[in-house]
Order: structure tokens, then C-alpha cells, then sequence
């Protein structure tokens, strides 16, 4: 045991396992809102299985002097909370890791998985103090004092987070979590353990959300009013969270019979005045194809909350991937415009989401934020955010008498009136139509309309995010990512320490930027990294700058890329020769 | 207030002449010209098909969108802006085929929206194939030796469903039918009108003289708010009853359900996020 | 024979302790043994959900296929292959949510298929919002002030639809389900079980004590064959009747309506197209 | 009027033109048949409006001595049945054009239009005769004898063609006919017209089908004996034949509720043994993305006619496009192999057809038949089929009791199994699975089910149909088209008559061939060509091939492109410089 470092600097991995519905939940969130309230940076991210009880789901909390909001294969104290739950996190456990059991409640453990194993014996403490459900506060104690927060800030906090219980029950939660705190400054002791993170009491303050809340926190500010959609994991998250905030912000939400219908009554909603998005994941947006057909011909706005999992089919329900590009970016019959978001940082979802209504608003057209299974899942903290720069433009008219849905313009939009508001009457179809919406079979007026739906195209490329380039501009090897990786390859780009490699990611899959062929086109060796089989977003930067891709890291077994595979990968591929 | 002012000038029309859906179009007209409604306040939502195209035959605002999906929009519509009058209108093969889901929650959700089927038991604009509601036997180019399978009721359903109107009328007859229009678009709710519609290039059938014989109309015995009767008279098969079937005006709009309308009574296309409330939102979330 | 013909042997099954599908299992297992259908001529056919998770807990032939459409597949094998026991099992949101247009017109069709549907009012996998059959008032993470809209009748939609076959069953009493099961599963034509299903992680106010004081059984007064009475049964909504509510035996199975078995009883998997015939066919197309 | 040519050689456009439900039918029955029966090489393809009753339909049949199935501008005799209907071919009409008109039906005519104009009293002839449903034969007469048929010949048809009709009504038609035929004599003298065509009485064995009828044929020789659909124009005449076909050919044909439960019902049928497929088109595609990413993960075979038309949303229902290749090709979430086909002749559509049944069962995979309108709807003479070579393998096992479905092997293909047929269970799985079939959610078993999906696709592309090179190896300058644009293209290409110039078309799009890059490396300039305004095929072609497309030539008007209008753009694109 005497090779176990008991000294853990900086950077902290912490994991907590068990089975579905036996606490873990309880245990993360006192704990990561005590680490952040003493300042440190606090990442959480969970892997879970589809189904409600039992199996094995461990999250990992990523406790930093910096903010280092990425996974980490590595584990420094894993806390698993029944003997399953080792073996679910075998691969990851290595000499280094602290252990932290109760080792009577596992009953016989075999020799090589006892080694590193600390006795810590709460399920008998919970016990004494009122039965099994205790446990959470004896283990959230434990930890709390192997990182050193103030037993008084913990106590304060409990009270607060407990306050809707009955005295009883916070009385017993105060008494477990000291009760994991005393035998925790026993094993801190006795074991030598000693954890030295830099504090910084500002992150107190910081915002502390998920990625589904971000998506959400994104669409209030985009104006957002209505929203339908069906439950599907990994996006339900979106669509609890406006569900909850539905009152105070004045949102219609609601739960559709199925996808078609969730994408039709957004459709219904853009055309009668609300700001309208949907939130689903791959099979459940397969289904709204034909609804985002439609919104292309009528030049709906639309805004899709895409959460990517693992397919085909059903998949893997509850597992992450970036899968989902090429289905969004050639979803509906049809040629018509569209932009692809994908938000790699917590901020980009916030924001993106937003700007993800103006566009839609603006060009009148679909537009999509792509997050996957990972993303919607993870929070960290992050300081603050400012809303007021950008907010609704008035982008609908009051019309005339003449209105005429679909005028032909130069830039292709058409100004949208909607019905009840202004002289006019305003008419969509889904049918080709005239410039009035009426239906129409007139060939040449075809023509015009495809190509005015497509001229629209040329703003959309102005209005383009850039890439982001992480690095000199002086870079022989560009690595490129897109979407929920940033974190992870950035660190791990960091990590290689070399001058002439950069990272450029992408927040805006389509349309590209117009930069983007420039910056590829620096690099004399370009490898794409995203999580799926096909290089989905390689094919794309292919087609759409017509310049090679010299290698690809894929992933694609439903977990996100840790940073320490994320650096063995690149050292690998970094050098290969062609 | 006269009709005309929904018409739409010369147009041209699609259907065939002889159809039964030019005096649907006439009496909507009429009716909503009765009820004192303008085009301006008007929404039709229709789907695809040959009865699909009658939003293009009546000045209004128009949300003509997918086979099969006019009832979505329609509700979202109307939950946006409650101040329009909405109508949803399309053929029996896309209100009860293609749309059958979403039938059954639009009974279920209420919203006061007026869904209006032409029910002709057959698919017109694709040329002739079976409808839901065709008739055990009716040969088809697809159901070559004739529909082998139960025609949906759409009366019963919506009384099973506790739709909150459920109407039955004839094309064939204009007078009734407006009356009944009338009365399903004042109806607060989702009222149902399935409106036997003769197709007479496809459904030979089921001619104006076949309807004629196959209905007769509900007298004032019969009591729409009784669900139990109202359902034997759904299931009357021979001679189809015409009127309201049922009625039930307890129930809650979808509308009314939300709270979007509480403190604020405007319409939707002027409402901004409120930033303020979102930046305690987002301080809370630092906990 | 023996039900543990229908073991797995030692798997993980991922529902929850205490949740009522672990009895509906053991009933079907009970059921199949007591009508001698091997695992080998058993077809079960599935959606998403946790109850869609069945097949994987019962030897058998398997087709799980996607949320809320189980139903056509399971027509289509019963048809191709007539020989095979087809049971098509799933919740009430995969039935009743996201495959509402296919339980009606599965319905229509009358294949000789049975329809169990986990009725437990909620979304279990999806954790825990409203589903079609919820209850109103219930709260959910989604529905947060409750479910506003009225709640889904399945059994006044089969009747309605004139289903050949509807029963409600509980999962808290296993002999009477199993009973219900096997009529259902003996029954020629589509047989639909309501199996009302306690949820114990995520619907707290539909647990088997509020399903116990709110059913009861259906008595032998009660003639299932009477299309208006088995109505007004479905309609009582404090006490649920329990048992085989309708049943009309008259109707056609689908199967039986294809022409594919008259010349040729083999199955299909063997079959070859008559390439003689093609070139007649051909040839009179030269006409 | 001099300047009319009234002797035509070789090579004849007759077009007919009304509302539709006129009849327009009816007399191109009657002639085409009349016509090949007397030997001539005959095309007929049309273009209709998305109504039942009323507006201007038009039929255009060619009548040549070598086979031209291919769409021309050019009228030489045009037959109006209405004042509306020669406003609709307009453009259309020159000089040349001689147009056959009842001038009293018409009531006064513009002088302009008029000019041309060769009366023609065919409704006062029919009412003559007992009313104007005797106008098609009269019709039908009069063409018959333009193109010399013998009258005899002529009545023999009509006999058999009306057979089931009262013998009043086949005495009327007999009488109306030849009261056509009568008068044509008269213009034929009185105008000089002579129509010189050499005739090939081989020809009248011919196979006389259209699009539909032959994909129909291809899918009962490929075993189809299941078809689930919902009726969608352009697709539904594959719908029809096979309903036509079901009794005699031992095929379950059912319309289902909605293209959702078509392509589960499809699924179902093929894991029950059947070989099933669906027919539809954009809007109801869309729909069915979600069970053709099922078909992905169960490795279900799937066969899918997709019959093209203009999108996005209904578009113009009845109109012709070649849209929808990215839309099955990237169809349904997640990754999985397919094939797509694009027949562009009347054979090859029948030929593969055919193969996409034992491809589906092969590779155990989505097979996709992209056609379109004008594919579907056009019609002309071919050789006889020959269906011995190439009949259904046995492509199911018989299980045994260790049976597992999902048996991970070399080249990723696993036996398949039926249940009831053997000793094994056949499970299959939406989920992600392992062997068994049975869900799972083991990461390691996810990697390896995608590789042995993706691995098919080796032998998938060997089995790939080669590209067919019409011109010399020599070519500098390459034109490239796929699906049913490849008579008119072939055409166009010889009436360049240029030696540098080749041209390759392709009938199966996915996965390209690998001569595809070899073809494309030789050319210095490549030129695609098709009806989208995306440029799809030429995207798929960079992306594949890593070679620059440096012309394209597309249409999306809702037509095909005519022979002339091919040309034209040829010419001025092949001497483009760059
Ligand atoms: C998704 C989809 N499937 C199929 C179609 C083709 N389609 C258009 S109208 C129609 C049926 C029309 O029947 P009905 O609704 O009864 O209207 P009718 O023409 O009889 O008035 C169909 C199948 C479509 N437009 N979209
Ligand atoms: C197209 C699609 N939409 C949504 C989902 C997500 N989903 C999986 S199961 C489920 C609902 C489950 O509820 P129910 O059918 O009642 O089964 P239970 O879990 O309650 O047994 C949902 C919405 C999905 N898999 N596919
Ligand atoms: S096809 Fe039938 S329903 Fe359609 S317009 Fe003609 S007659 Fe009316
Ligand atoms: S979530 Fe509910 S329905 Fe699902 S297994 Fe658990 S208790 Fe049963
Ligand atoms: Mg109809
Ligand atoms: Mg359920």
C-alpha cells in the first residue's frame, strides 16, 4: 500500500460508483457545490446505463486549480459504493488510486481488488444513524474533509440544501455528513492522505450548469416561447428545464404525442409569432424530417436541439456521440438552407443557442445546435454571462395590405408578417407557391423560388462564426474538432507542448466559415478527431475546401475521449508518415 | 357580413366539377360570414390532398402544411395567438389516415380550434386508393379484390376520446351543413365535423344518391351531451345520423391550460425574453 | 408444460425491485406454458420503454424494434408466417404515445396478433413524464403543474374502433391476469390487454394499493359481446372493470384476408417467384 | 403555312395535350400499342399536373426507326384538345410544328396562334357519332393514319381493346376511328404531309412497359413477396402494379396507415422470411428514416423504391427530380452500409430491381431504387428479359440450437435465420447487441458490432455495378450522369458527335465502383450532370474520388431535360476554360 501517493496536487479525479438510484446523485451535488463554494474549479460528468435501477453509473468529479473542464481516464479516489461497482471502473483503477470502500458491506473481495482498498465502514454508520439512506451525507462528509472544506460551511450548506425535509431528517443528514467527516480525518491521518488544490475564492460566485441548462439558459435568451417535443434521452434534460422555467418566462411547453407532431406545432408556433424550438435526439429526429422539409419550403424558422447518442436504431439510449452531423445536414427532401451549431464550451452552448433564434428569425430558416450525451450532462463552473448585448430584433412586420409572404429579393428573405398582426393575410404552403404562398405549378416560378430560398446562402456565410485556432498561427499539423471535444482535445493539446501543432475548432459546422479553407490549408498535415466511424465532419471539410484530410481519430463505443487517450492518440498520429 | 368577402376572385380551381367540395367551400364561407368572422382573424391549416387545397379557395391566412399534419400546427396556433379563429381542414385520408396520432391527442389536448373533414372514403388527389373510411368491398387499383378491412369511425372515436364536438353532415345538403359549421365554430373546444363528401371521380360508391339513402338527420330527442347514446348512434352503420352527435362543453381549452397569458395579455410576436428575471435565474444556478 | 421453458437462465434484468412487470412476466411465461406454445413458435415483438424490455427476459424469438412501433411488425411476421404465436408487448407510451396511428388501425386490420400494453401512466425509462394515460393532475419534471389533459382510454377506443378483443388486467393479482392472458392469446383475431402496471420509482400516486381500491372485476352479468354495454364499462373511471370487457368474434383476421395461402401452404422463406408466370406476364405486356 | 415541313423523316414528336380526365389516355393507348404492333420504335413519357380534373396535361410520343426513349422539345405534330392546352406548350411550338386542331371547338383563335393551325373537326364528327366520348378514337384514328397504319390492323387493336366494353360502344369506337382515319386522309392529301419512318416488325414482339411496371416486374423476379405502402406520387404506380400483380404472384400487398408503420411492417416481413419492400417518395421517405436506421442495427435487408420529386415539403407533387440522393444516402442516424441504385433504362430497371432483393439479402443491409417521375411514368419498347440466370439463392439458413444471430465473422455478413425454421431463437435488436441478438450496453461489443457492420462493406463494393462508359477511351473531356437521365444524355452526346468526349453513367451511386477514380483521373474535364440544384452527385463523386468536378449542369425546374436543351448546354459547356 506503501506506493499509494497520498499526496495529490492541483488536479483531483474523483469517482463515485454505484448502482442507478442508490444516491450517487445526492452524494455529487453536495459535494461539487461545497468545492465550488470554497473556490475551487469543479467539473462533474456522468456515464450512466439505460435503466432506472440497478446496473453500474459512475461519475467523475474533476476537482482543479484551473479550470479543466474535460474527462480523465484516471482516477485518483474512486468511492465505489457496492462491489459492482469496482469491477464497472476495473480498467480505470491503477496503483495510484485511492480507494475508498466499506469493505464489510462488500463482504469478500479477491486479493488483487482489495489491494489499495481503505476500509470505510458508512453503511454501519448509517445505520446507527437512521438507516441506509444516511449513507449520502456520511459519504458527501468524507469527502468534503479529504478536500478540506470548513466542517462549519459544510453544515451551513446541508441545512440550506435539505431545508424543504422535515427537521428530523436534516438533523440526521447534519449528524451523517459530520459522522463521514470524523471518520475521514481518521483515514486523512492514519493514511497520510493530503490533497493540495489552490483555491480561488471568486469561483464562488461563477454559474454552476450542465449543458442542458446552458441549451436552455441559451433559448430564454433567444427569446424563446414555445417549445414542443417527446422525452428522449439524452435531450429530455432541454426540456425539463423549460418545463420548469415554463411560468416564470412565459413558455408554452409542451409534451407532443410523438416527434412529428412536436415538429409541426414548432412550425405552427414560428407562423403565428412565438419562437419556437424542438429538442431531441437521433431516432426521434429522423421522425421530424419531413417537418424540417417543410420549414424549408415554407422558410419557417426552426430551431432543433439535436443531443447526439450513439445509433443506429436505438443504440445505445443513454451513451454519447457526435453521429448526428451528416443527418442533420442533409435532413428533408429537398435543397434548402440551413446552420449547424455545435457548442464546445458551456458559454458557446449559452450563447449559440440564442443566436441560434436571431438566425433562425432572421434567415428564416431551421437551425440546429448539436450536442451529444456528454455534453448535456456535464457542468462546471463558469463566471458569468451577459445577455444584454444581443437581444430580440424585431424581426416581424407589420403588414399591408399587398403582403406577399414569399416577395422575391435580392438576399432571398422575405420579410414575415404574421396572421393578426397588419393589413395583411399571410399564406405558406408546402407546396411550391407563388409569391403570395399560393399554391403554384408555373415552372419558372419553381426556379425562382429554389433559387431565392438559396441566395440566402451568401448572408448565411458572412454571418458565419469562425473557427477557433488554439495556438500559433505558425502550425504545421492542425488538429480539428468540432462540438463537445473541445475541452478534451484542447487540454490534451496542451499536454503535447508543441509549437507546431494548433487546434482549430469548430462551433459552426454549416456553413463554414469562409476562413476555413486558409487555415486548413496552412497545415501540411490535417487530422479531424470527432466520435463517430465515418469522419463525418472530415467528409464535409473535404467537400467543402476540397483539400485533404490526412488522418482521422474516431471514436465511437458511446464514451467521450478521455484527455489521457485523447494524448496518446495524437501522439500516435501526429507523427505517422503518410 | 356577406360570403364574399372570402372569396378569392378568379382563380382556378382544382377540383373536378360535380364535387362535393365546392358546397363545403361555399358553406364555410357562409357560416363564418354568419359568425361575423373576418379573413384577417381567420387561420385555415390544412394538410395534402384534394380537400387539402380549400385554404387557397378563401381569402384568410393559411398555414397549409403536411399531409397529415394539419392538427399540430393548428393547436400551436392557436395556443399562440388564442384571438384567431382556427380552422383545420383536410380529407379523411389525411385527418384519419396519415394523421390518425395526431387526431386522437388533439381530442384529448382540446384546443378551440374547428377540425373539418371531408370525408370521402377514398384518396382523391392520389388517384383512387381506399380511405380509412372506405367501405368493406370498395375495389380500388390497390385494393384490387376490395377493402378487406373494418372503415374507421371517426364519430365513435371522437366520443370514445371525449372529443368535445363531435358532428356528422352532408355536402349534398347546404343548409344543414352551414347550420352545423356554425355551431362548431362557436363551440368552445375542438369540435369535429366529418362531412360526407361525394368524390364523384373516384368513389363511385359512395354518390350524393348513396349518402342520401345511407343518413338521416338527428331530431331534438336525441341529447348530444349524452356520451353512452350518442356512441349507439355512432354506431349506426346503415343509415348514418347527421347533426351533432356529441357534445361536451366541461372541458378545459388547451389554451387556457398554459400560463403564458397570465400577466401578459400580448400577443407573442412583440414578447422579448425577460433578461432580468433570467440573470437571477442564472445567479441561483451558482447556488 | 412447464413456464421455466421461458427462463433465460441467469440474467440482469434491469427493472427496478418491487415494479410490477416482474409479475406480467411471470404471468405470460405461466400463460404460454398452460396454452403448450413453445419459445420456438413464440414471436415477441417489442418497442422502447421498460416494458419493451420483455422479450429479452422470456426465450423466445425476438423482435424489438422501435418506440411505438411494434404493431406492424408484428402484422407483417403473423402474416407471412401464420404458424407463429405473435405477441406484441410494450408501455403505455410506446401503445398509446408514439404508436397511437397503428393501434387503430392494428385495430382495423385484426390480425391474430396479441397487444399487451404495461400500463403504468407514466414513462418509465424516459424518467418519469406524464404519458398518454396519466392521470390528470399528476406532476411530472415535464408536467410541472400536472397533467392538463385528458387522460387516454384504451378501452373505449377499442371498442369504439370495434376491436375483436379487450381486456384490463392488473399486475397485483397474478392469477386473474394470467387467466385474462391466456383468452386473450387464444382469441382469433387482435386481442388487446390493459395490464395496469404500479411503477414504483416513478408514479407515486398510481401505486398497486390505489390500483386495488380503484378496479374491480368484471362479473359473469356482464356480456362481452354487447358492443354498448362493454362501452358504458369502459367509461366508469373510479372503479376500472377488470377482466374481458369486449369481444366480437365475428370479424376476419388479416391473415386470412391475402391470397398467399391459397395455392401454396409453405412458408415463405422457401419461396421462389414462378418465373414462368413473369414471362407471361411479360410477354402480354408486349400486349 | 408553306414553311411547314409536311414530310418527316425518321424520327417524329407527336405530342397531345388537354385537361386532364379528357382522355388523353385513352388515344395514347390506342396509338402507342397501334404502333409498335406496325413495327415502329415508339417512347411516350408525360408531364401532368397535381389535380384530377381540368388544368393542361401533355403526353409527347416519339416514333423513330432506332430507339430514342428520350424527352424532345421539338413538336412536329402537335394534337390540342383545348384552347389552354396550346397556350401550355407554347414555347414549344415553331415553325415546324404541324398542329391538328378542332378550330370551331376552339372558338376564335389569336391570328398568331392560329398560324399553323390545321383544322381538324373531331367533336362535331364525335357527337355525330354519339358524343364526345368518341373524340379519343376519332383521335386515335386520324394519328393511325399520319403514321400509315393499316386500317385493318387498326380495327383489329380497337376490337380487342374494347372487348370488355357493350358492342354498341366497340361498334361507336370502330365508327369514330374510322371516321379519323377518314379525315386525317383527307389532310394528309390536302396538305401534303408525309410521314417516312422505316419499320421493324421484330418490334411488335417488343416488351412495352413504363418505369413503374418495371421496377415491378424486377421486384417479383427478385422474390418480392411482400409490399407495404402508403400511396405518394410519383411512387404509387409500383403500388398499383404489384397490387395487380399480388393474387397470381403470391404477393401480401397492403397500404398501410402511414409510411411509419409501411417500412416497420417491411421490417417485420423480412425477419419473418418474406422479401419485402416499399414504394415512396420525399415527403414519406422522410417519414421512414427512422425504420431504415432500424434496418441499420438489426442488419434487416430492406428494399426501398424511392421515386423522386421536387422538395422541399410537397413541393410539385407530380413533377420530376433527381433530389434525393443525399437524402438516402445519409438517411437515418447512425452509421450503417447501404446500396443505392439508380437505373437509367428501362432493363437495367428491372435488372436491378431484381438484384436489390438478393443484394438486401446478401449483404443484409437497406437496398434503395432511386427513381423519379419521369422514370416512372415513360414508356417504350425493349427486347425480352431473360430472369433464369439469376434467381433467388438460399440466403436463409436453418438454425441450429446455438444460434446466434448477430455472429461476429470475417467479412461481417452472420447467417441468417427465420423464426420457425430450424432450432435456433432468432432475436433481433434496435438496441445495440451482442451475438445473441440480446441488448447490451458492453462498449467493447458496441466497437465490434460497427466494424462488423462497416466491414460488409469490402464485399459491398466489390459487388458494385461498373459505371458504363458510352465513347471512346480517349476521352479528354468526361460527362457524367446517373438514374434517368441516361438516354438523353447519350443522345445529346452523339449528336455532338465529339471524338475527346465520353460520357459515363452511373446506375448505381453507393458505394461507387472502384474504377470510378480511374474513369474520372483520365478525364481533363469533368462535367456532371443532373436534376438537383445541389449538385449532389458531383459532391458524392470530390468526396469519393478526391477529383475536382469542374462543370456541372443541372435542372430543377420540376422537367426533365429535353434532348435539345442537353445538347445546347453542352455545347456551351464543354468549351468552357476555366
Ligand atoms: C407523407 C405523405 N404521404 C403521402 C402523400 C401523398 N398524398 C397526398 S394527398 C393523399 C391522400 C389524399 O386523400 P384525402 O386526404 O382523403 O384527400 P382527398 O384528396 O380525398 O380530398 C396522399 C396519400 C403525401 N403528400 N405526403
Ligand atoms: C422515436 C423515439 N422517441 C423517444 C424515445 C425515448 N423513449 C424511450 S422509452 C420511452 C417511453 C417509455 O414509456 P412507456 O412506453 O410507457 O414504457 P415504460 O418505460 O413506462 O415501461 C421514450 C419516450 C425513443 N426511444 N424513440
Ligand atoms: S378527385 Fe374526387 S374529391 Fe377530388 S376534386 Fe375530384 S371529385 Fe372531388
Ligand atoms: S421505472 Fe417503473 S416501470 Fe420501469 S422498471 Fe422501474 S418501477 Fe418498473
Ligand atoms: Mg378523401
Ligand atoms: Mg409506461
Amino acid at each position: 500500500m506503501g506506493n499509494i501517493p497520498r499526496k495529490i496536487k492541483d488536479d483531483v479525479s474523483l469517482v463515485i460508483c454505484g448502482s442507478a438510484g442508490k444516491g450517487i446523485q445526492t452524494v455529487e451535488t453536495i459535494l461539487t457545490q461545497l468545492l465550488k463554494r470554497s473556490g475551487f474549479h469543479v467539473f462533474g460528468t456522468k456515464e450512466y446505463m439505460s435503466r432506472v435501477r440497478g446496473g453500474s453509473n459512475s461519475t467523475e468529479i474533476r476537482v482543479s486549480s484551473t479550470s479543466r473542464p474535460s474527462l480523465l481516464d484516471r482516477i485518483n479516489i474512486l468511492v465505489p459504493l457496492d462491489k459492482a461497482a469496482l469491477k464497472h471502473v476495473q480498467k480505470r483503477i491503477s496503483e495510484n488510486t485511492l480507494i475508498l470502500a466499506d469493505k464489510e458491506h462488500f463482504g469478500p473481495v479477491d486479493e488483487k481488488e482489495a489491494q489499495g482498498l481503505i476500509d470505510f465502514p458508512f453503511s454501519q454508520a448509517a445505520s446507527d444513524i437512521g438507516g441506509a439512506i444516511y449513507a449520502n451525507s456520511i459519504v458527501a462528509g468524507l469527502l468534503a474533509q479529504l478536500f478540506g472544506i470548513d466542517q462549519e460551511e459544510m453544515s451551513l450548506f446541508l441545512d440550506q440544501f435539505f431545508s424543504e425535509k422535515k427537521p428530523e431528517v436534516i438533523e440526521n443528514n447534519q449528524k451523517a455528513a459530520a459522522k463521514g467527516y470524523e471518520i475521514a480525518q481518521r483515514i486523512v491521518e492514519a493514511e497520510g492522505i493530503a490533497i493540495d488544490i489552490e483555491r480561488h475564492p471568486h469561483i464562488a460566485e461563477d454559474i454552476f450548469i450542465n449543458g442542458a441548462e446552458a441549451v436552455g439558459i441559451g433559448a430564454i435568451a433567444g427569446g424563446c416561447n414555445f417549445l414542443s417535443s417527446y422525452p428522449m434521452s439524452p435531450s429530455t434534460g432541454v426540456l425539463v428545464f423549460l418545463s420548469e422555467q415554463a411560468e416564470k418566462f412565459g413558455i408554452i411547453s409542451e409534451q407532443a404525442e410523438d416527434e412529428i407532431s412536436a415538429v409541426n406545432m414548432m412550425l405552427g408556433a414560428w407562423y403565428a409569432g412565438a419562437r419556437a424550438m424542438v429538442t431531441t435526439s437521433g431516432g426521434g429526429f429522423a421522425l421530424m424530417e419531413e417537418g424540417i422539409s417543410l420549414a424549408g419550403v415554407m422558410e419557417s424558422p426552426a430551431v432543433i436541439h439535436l443531443a447526439q447518442r450513439p445509433g443506429p436504431g436505438t443504440g445505445l439510449p443513454t451513451r454519447t456521440a457526435q453521429g448526428d452531423l451528416e443527418l442533420a445536414l442533409y435532413s428533408g427532401h429537398g435543397d434548402f438552407p440551413r446552420i449547424i451549431l455545435a457548442p464546445g464550451r458551456l458559454e458557446e452552448a449559452v450563447y449559440l443557442t440564442r443566436d441560434a433564434f436571431h438566425l433562425a428569425a432572421k434567415f428564416q430558416i431551421p437551425v440546429f445546435i448539436l450536442t451529444d450525451q456528454y455534453f448535456v450532462d456535464s457542468y462546471y463552473n463558469i463566471p458569468s454571462l451577459d445577455f444584454q448585448s444581443k437581444n430580440r430584433e424585431n424581426d416581424i412586420i407589420e403588414t399591408e395590405d399587398d403582403y406577399r409572404r414569399y416577395r422575391i429579393t435580392e438576399n432571398g428573405i422575405s420579410p414575415r408578417g404574421v396572421p393578426g398582426f397588419g393589413k395583411g393575410l399571410v399564406v405558406t404552403d408546402s407546396d411550391e407557391h407563388d409569391e403570395a404562398g399560393h399554391i403554384t405549378e408555373d415552372l419558372d416560378m419553381r426556379v425562382a423560388m429554389v433559387d431565392k430560398r438559396k441566395r440566402k446562402l451568401v448572408d448565411m456565410k458572412k454571418a458565419a462564426f469562425p473557427p477557433e485556432l488554439v495556438g500559433t498561427d505558425n502550425y504545421d499539423t492542425l488538429l480539428i474538432g468540432w462540438g463537445s471535444t473541445y475541452p478534451v482535445i484542447r487540454e490534451a493539446w496542451s499536454l503535447l507542448g508543441r509549437e507546431d501543432v494548433a487546434f482549430l475548432h469548430f462551433s459552426q459546422v454549416h456553413p463554414l466559415h469562409p476562413d476555413t479553407s486558409a487555415y486548413l490549408r496552412q497545415a501540411k498535415k490535417r487530422i479531424v478527431i470527432e466520435g463517430n466511424s465515418d469522419a463525418q465532419f472530415a467528409s464535409l471539410l473535404r467537400r467543402h475546401t476540397k483539400q485533404e484530410i490526412h488522418q482521422t481519430i474516431l471514436k465511437y463505443n458511446g464514451a467521450q475521449f478521455s484527455v489521457e487517450e485523447m494524448t496518446t492518440r495524437l501522439k500516435e498520429t501526429i507523427d505517422i508518415k503518410e | 357580413m356577406e360570403s364574399n368577402i372570402f372569396d378569392m376572385g378568379k382563380i382556378d380551381i382544382a377540383w373536378c366539377p360535380g364535387c362535393g367540395n365546392f358546397a363545403i367551400l361555399k358553406a364555410l364561407k357562409a357560416a363564418l360570414a354568419e359568425l361575423e368572422i373576418t379573413p384577417h382573424n381567420l387561420v385555415m391549416v390544412s394538410g395534402i390532398g384534394q380537400a387539402a387545397k380549400i385554404p387557397h379557395y378563401l381569402r384568410a391566412n393559411v398555414f397549409n402544411g403536411l399531409h397529415g399534419r394539419a392538427l399540430p400546427p393548428a393547436t400551436a396556433i392557436k395556443a399562440v395567438n388564442p384571438d384567431l379563429t382556427v380552422i383545420a381542414e383536410s380529407g379523411d385520408g389525411d385527418m384519419y389516415g396519415e394523421g390518425g396520432n395526431h387526431l386522437i391527442n388533439t381530442m384529448r389536448r382540446n384546443p378551440d380550434i374547428t377540425n373539418i373533414v371531408h370525408n370521402n372514403m377514398v384518396y382523391g388527389l392520389t388517384k383512387g386508393q381506399a380511405s380509412p373510411t372506405s367501405r368493406m368491398g370498395f375495389k380500388t387499383p390497390v385494393q384490387v379484390r376490395g377493402v378487406a378491412i373494418e372503415p374507421f369511425n371517426p364519430i365513435a372515436l371522437g366520443i370514445a376520446l371525449d372529443a368535445s364536438f363531435v358532428a356528422r353532415a352532408f355536402a349534398g345538403d347546404f343548409e344543414q351543413m352551414k347550420e352545423i359549421l356554425i355551431k362548431a365554430i362557436s363551440h368552445h373546444g375542438y369540435a369535429l365535423v366529418d362531412i360526407l363528401q361525394p368524390c364523384v371521380s373516384f368513389n363511385k360508391l359512395n354518390t350524393y344518391e348513396w349518402f342520401k339513402t345511407h343518413t338521416y338527420y338527428l331530431d331534438n330527442a336525441h341529447d348530444p351531451t349524452d356520451r353512452t347514446a350518442a356512441f349507439g348512434v355512432a354506431l349506426e352503420e346503415n343509415k348514418m345520423a347527421l347533426g351533432v352527435i356529441y357534445q361536451n362543453s366541461e372541458r378545459a381549452c388547451f389554451e387556457t391550460t398554459t400560463t403564458v397569458y397570465e400577466d401578459n395579455k400580448g400577443p407573442f410576436c412583440n414578447r422579448k425574453p425577460n433578461l432580468e428575471k433570467l440573470n437571477d435565474l442564472i445567479t441561483s444556478k451558482g447556488r
